[in-house]
């Protein structure tokens, strides 16, 4: 075991896969110079030019270039940089990627990987802010990844490059620092399976990426009321795990949903609305979700806050659920 | 067609086969679709057979090809089995994509056919990323993309060349000009000297030829490949031709003048290689006969798609993605 | 009163927008010769060909310079031919039209309308069949718009015009043809404001868009077995019309969601997931939502009507939401 | 610069004022960020002034600017407030966009700042329909559009481009082409002769000027702008320079030699422009007064800055939509 960054975690993915692989090879703007957060740091010097692609400024090219390099057997790794860039590649991501296979009838596929880091980072402004997890959840053909700790993003973005489909890898920029334990030798994290970060039994709290985080202190802060909440971090967005999701809310009959993404339409409503289909009648509250208001993120702190969903929110949203059913 | 005297009657010959086939195939089509038989849009490429045989006649098996929404010219003339691509349009078992597809997304990969493309364009920066692949893996293969006149005013094609000539990758571009984008005429929609002059811009050599002559179309081809084969990089080929249906087989095609249209069907490319060809000494009758041919090949093959079951219902599940596969779950 | 179709209201709509507003224009491929459905038909004879303007196939700057139209005055309608080509043009969407404003401070507004068609067309195939409502109602500064009537696609469709904010308006291919009665004289339907097309109180089904008519034809099917169902036709998605669905839900205690578009993350799981929240203790039943299963639209009828959501699966549904609830 | 003699002395004295206000501005705000005043990434244009003073002092206060994220002289230069711009910087109230946008997102729509953008390339789509919107209009406003060399390979510059010649819009391109796209140098991903070339096989004429040099960029300016206001459609200035600072103001740019900073150093815009001007008679005390004024008001601004109030956290609410505007709901 050795301590190690979120960042760091993805980038000794890329090498161990790189190494075990010759067919991956990653492309993006700056990747020679370690690509803009140093996820890339000397790889370059590591595996040459050709397998560490600097590319020009032309999001839809190395989208739709990745797709022609997939179709051709190699495996590329997309760096979009910051996932607002990923909007200039959209058509290549969902048109072509995600589709060729179906479309062409299982002919083949399109085994890549597309990093976008997503999420708020201090007066990053409404260009480079966004998480837009739930559009890409909401298309056949796409696997979604949304790591929340550096054992988890080693594992997961191992797992990812040997996925044979499209995956869209959400790495959330306000984690690169985080300091972690990262097994030593092999590990890989399985897609489609929920990480349970905290057991408890008053109520199940679902989230991802970023927010994992918050809740888990939120959790700590409610277990010293008494309040044991189960913080479940979905890692995997599509496919998510219903088993174990569903597992907990039948143990504890109350679900908060947490995300940093918009609350409209973010991908919390599709785990609120299965769970109120699947599990009403176990339900012992009404869920509850939060998630940001439909606003775009600002710069001034003061009002980029009003966009994030804080510990006290969540807190709140515990103590809620958990408070005896309002005579109805 | 000065050179008619030395063709090469045995290659040419073939080439004329084949555009007749192409020719047979879109007619059948077009009648099948009266018929109700073909299920969704087609859009015919009558007029443009030279281009299709002229590039494609030069590629190698192996070669890779990325095509269009008007791409049955270029999949047949990449090798792919014209009944397998009459079942897809007719939504059938057994279609190139097992009826996934249809006319805008046939490929037939077996045949280095990677796909044509309902969105205008995107297929330049698959192609690239295609020929970026090969170049990867060290392989002598080469890619040609075609594209239409209208897809140059798309980002895709400025960074689509871009990115080829900045990597030096095997590919040949080949804008295949039929004057409109849809209903409209292109050129009224595009600045500058055109498809040859951007490329140029990005360092790319390009050629212009005559489209529906299809020895110069081979000509230039083949030396353009010959370059790209020796390492030099991209090249763009720059063919002028004409549509003469409307953009897809419904479409009357009434914005454009009818004595236009005429003057073009004299232009026709099958007609002046059957001339060069006649020229060359081949017989009229077997000139014929190879036309008779290839209707009555594509005649059989639209009877005997309509005869093919339709696809497995289920089948609409499979094929989507191996992680989060909708089987998992019923509907 | 006179009888027309989906598609000549929207002509009508924009007929009578630009001659009401000389800022009003138009600008798409081949609108000079009707667009690709006809929607244009004559106008630019009409209007002339610097308002009904043809483009270049350039989706990304047909968006972006309506994007600075806007700003300079003027009020494009954007025509997307597809909602798939959008896709192409989604940066200058989501990063340009609807962020402006926000990340401006409000010095000024940006008053487009973008007109997608969408939804599945008889043997479209992946590429042009596509229902992507749910990614707009996930952005900010978006209004997001869908008419199902020739009534309606009028009345909104002008609306949408004199909105000053981007409005994303998404008409139905398939509902081109439908006739219907269109008022005389001036016709508004407000933004935001559902229409419930039918009245029932065994069940509330809420809809839009094309499912509004399958939605219909069920619900005299139900009629016929005594089963009465209230179908809401959400007409506007962003903002929808809460106090509408609320109320119908806390009559009829059950809820059904019909959309055409992929099930998962659509933007059926906004409205379960909201009534969910709100009005749990009033359910008599567990929320259902109907939906695409998570695949791509195929061309083949048969495998391309796996994705349809029938009658039967509505009515299939509705009998399941009104059925006794079982033990638990 | 050899017509410094008879140098427009009152012309380009306010130049060279504005030019050091630019690099005075940047400097206040890069030694804020360090004191953790200045709350998001900013991109300084240090050594690239003559683009901005060049460009903009051929602007009339009607016509339209569009920017990039390193943006804030051309901002300054089309006569934006630099005290709302330092306050925009810091997150204040009473900065441009009321503190919600920040640096990459400055625009100041009553000075004609149409924004400068954090997506590399958007902004040539929008100052195009910009143009097109004036014309529709009748006006007689022209628009500017800087972009970086890096712009160049994304598509929208092709796309905007060939639009503005389509419909001979009134837009000034301008490429600022201070040889890096972030820590990638530019011409080892671009093909081809670069921006100049590529405009001109779009039908736009397109000139390169030394864009160091505040007098040939003024001069080129000048003429291109004659010529679009003369209705002659858009026009293409390709200027080099070279950014000394950083990609961001913390970034050490170890990825170019140090000799080559050091030469640039020596190729300053301002002092280049100061021996232009000291050559045509200007005293050396009025050019350092001028030189200290501007460090002085931008320190001053600064103070000011720092001392302003934070924006109501409401206003995070507000400027979203009419319909559908989140105040409906609590939050
Ligand atoms: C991105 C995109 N925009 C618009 C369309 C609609 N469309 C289909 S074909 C076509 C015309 C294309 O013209 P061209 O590239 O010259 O090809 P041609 O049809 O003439 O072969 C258009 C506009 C599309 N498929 N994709
Ligand atoms: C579409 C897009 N891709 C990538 C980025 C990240 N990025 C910001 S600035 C920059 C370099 C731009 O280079 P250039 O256009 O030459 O402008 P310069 O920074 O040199 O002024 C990059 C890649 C972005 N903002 N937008
Ligand atoms: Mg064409
Ligand atoms: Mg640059």
């Amino acid at each position: 075991m050795a301590t190690d960054t979120y960042l760091n975690a993805g980038r000794r993915a890329v090498i161990e896969e790189m190494q075990r692989d010759r067919a991956v090879w990653a492309l993006g703007e700056d990747l020679g110079r370690g690509g803009v957060f140093g996820q890339y740091r000397d790889l370059q010097g590591m595996f040459g030019a050709d397998r560490i692609a600097d590319t020009p400024i032309s999001e839809a090219c190395i989208m739709g270039a990745a797709v022609g390099a997939a179709m051709t057997g190699t495996r590329p790794i997309v760096e979009m940089r910051f996932s607002d860039f990923a909007l200039c590649a959209i058509d290549e991501l969902v048109n072509q990627a995600a589709k060729a296979r179906f479309m062409f009838g299982g002919q083949m596929r399109v085994p890549m990987v597309v990093r976008e880091p997503i999420g708020m980072w201090r007066s990053s402004a409404a260009q480079h802010s966004q998480s837009l997890e739930s559009w890409y959840t909401h298309i056949p053909g796409l696997v979604v990844v949304a790591p929340a700790t550096p054992a988890d993003n080693l594992g997961l973005l191992k797992s990812a490059i040997r996925n044979d489909d499209p995956v869209v890898y959400l790495e959330h920029k306000n984690l690169w620092g985080l300091e972690g334990e990262l097994p030593d030798g092999e590990h890989l994290v399985p897609l489609g399976k929920a990480d349970i970060a905290r057991h408890g039994d008053a109520v199940t709290i679902v989230t991802w990426s970023g927010m994992r985080h918050a809740c888990l202190r939120a959790a700590e802060a409610l277990a010293t009321a008494g309040i044991e909440a189960e913080v479940i971090d979905l890692r995997t967005l599509w496919p998510w795990d219903r088993e174990t999701v569903f597992n907990s809310v039948r143990r504890t009959g109350r679900l908060l949903v947490v995300q940093e993404a918009v609350s409209v339409s973010g991908f919390g409503a599709e785990i609120a609305a299965s769970v109120a289909e699947a599990l009403h009648h176990e339900l012992k509250a009404p869920i509850r979700r939060l998630g940001a208001p439909r606003i775009p993120v600002a710069y001034a702190p003061a009002l980029e806050d009003r966009a994030r969903v804080g510990d006290a929110a969540i807190i709140d949203a515990v103590r809620g659920l958990v408070a005896p059913c309002p005579a109805n | 067609m000065d050179n008619a005297h030395n063709l090469d009657r045995k290659r040419f010959g073939a080439v004329f086969a084949l555009m007749h086939r192409i020719r047979a195939f879109e007619e059948a089509a077009i009648a099948a679709q009266k018929e109700g038989l073909v299920l969704g849009a087609i859009h015919p490429s009558i007029g443009q057979e030279a281009v299709a045989a002229g590039v494609c006649c030069n590629l190698q098996s192996a070669d890779l090809l990325l095509s269009t929404h008007r791409g049955h010219g270029h999949t047949l003339a990449k090798g792919a089995d014209p009944l397998a691509m009459m079942r897809e349009l007719f939504g059938r078992a057994g279609g190139t994509c097992g009826g996934k597809g249809g006319s805008m997304h046939i490929a037939d990969f077996g045949v280095g056919m990677l796909g044509a493309n309902g969105v205008v364009g995107a297929n330049i920066p698959i192609a690239t990323g295609a020929a970026h692949g090969l170049k990867l893996q060290g392989s002598k293969q080469i890619v040609a993309c075609i594209f239409g006149d209208g897809a140059i005013n798309r980002g895709p094609f400025l960074e689509g060349l871009n990115w080829a000539r900045v990597f030096d990758l095997p590919v040949l571009f080949v804008c295949e000009d039929n004057g409109f984008s849809a209903t409209t005429r292109t050129r009224d929609m595009t600045a500058g000297a055109g498809a040859a002059a951007r490329a140029q811009s990005l360092g790319i050599p390009a050629v212009e030829v005559d489209g529906n002559d299809v020895l110069a179309v081979d000509a230039a081809t083949r030396t353009a490949i010959d370059d790209i084969r020796a390492g030099k990089g991209p090249v763009l080929l720059h063919c002028r031709t004409y549509r003469i249906t409307g953009h897809t087989a419904v479409d009357p095609a009434l914005y454009r003048p009818a004595d236009e249209v005429e003057a073009q069907r004299g232009n026709c490319p099958i007609a002046r290689l059957g001339a060069a060809l006649a020229m060359a000494g081949m017989e009229p009758d077997a000139l014929a006969a190879t036309a008779q041919q290839a209707v009555e090949e594509m005649t059989a093959i639209a009877a005997k798609a309509r005869d093919t079951d339709w696809p497995d219902p289920m089948a609409a599940f499979s094929d989507v993605q191996d992680m989060g596969d909708p089987r998992e779950r019923a509907f």
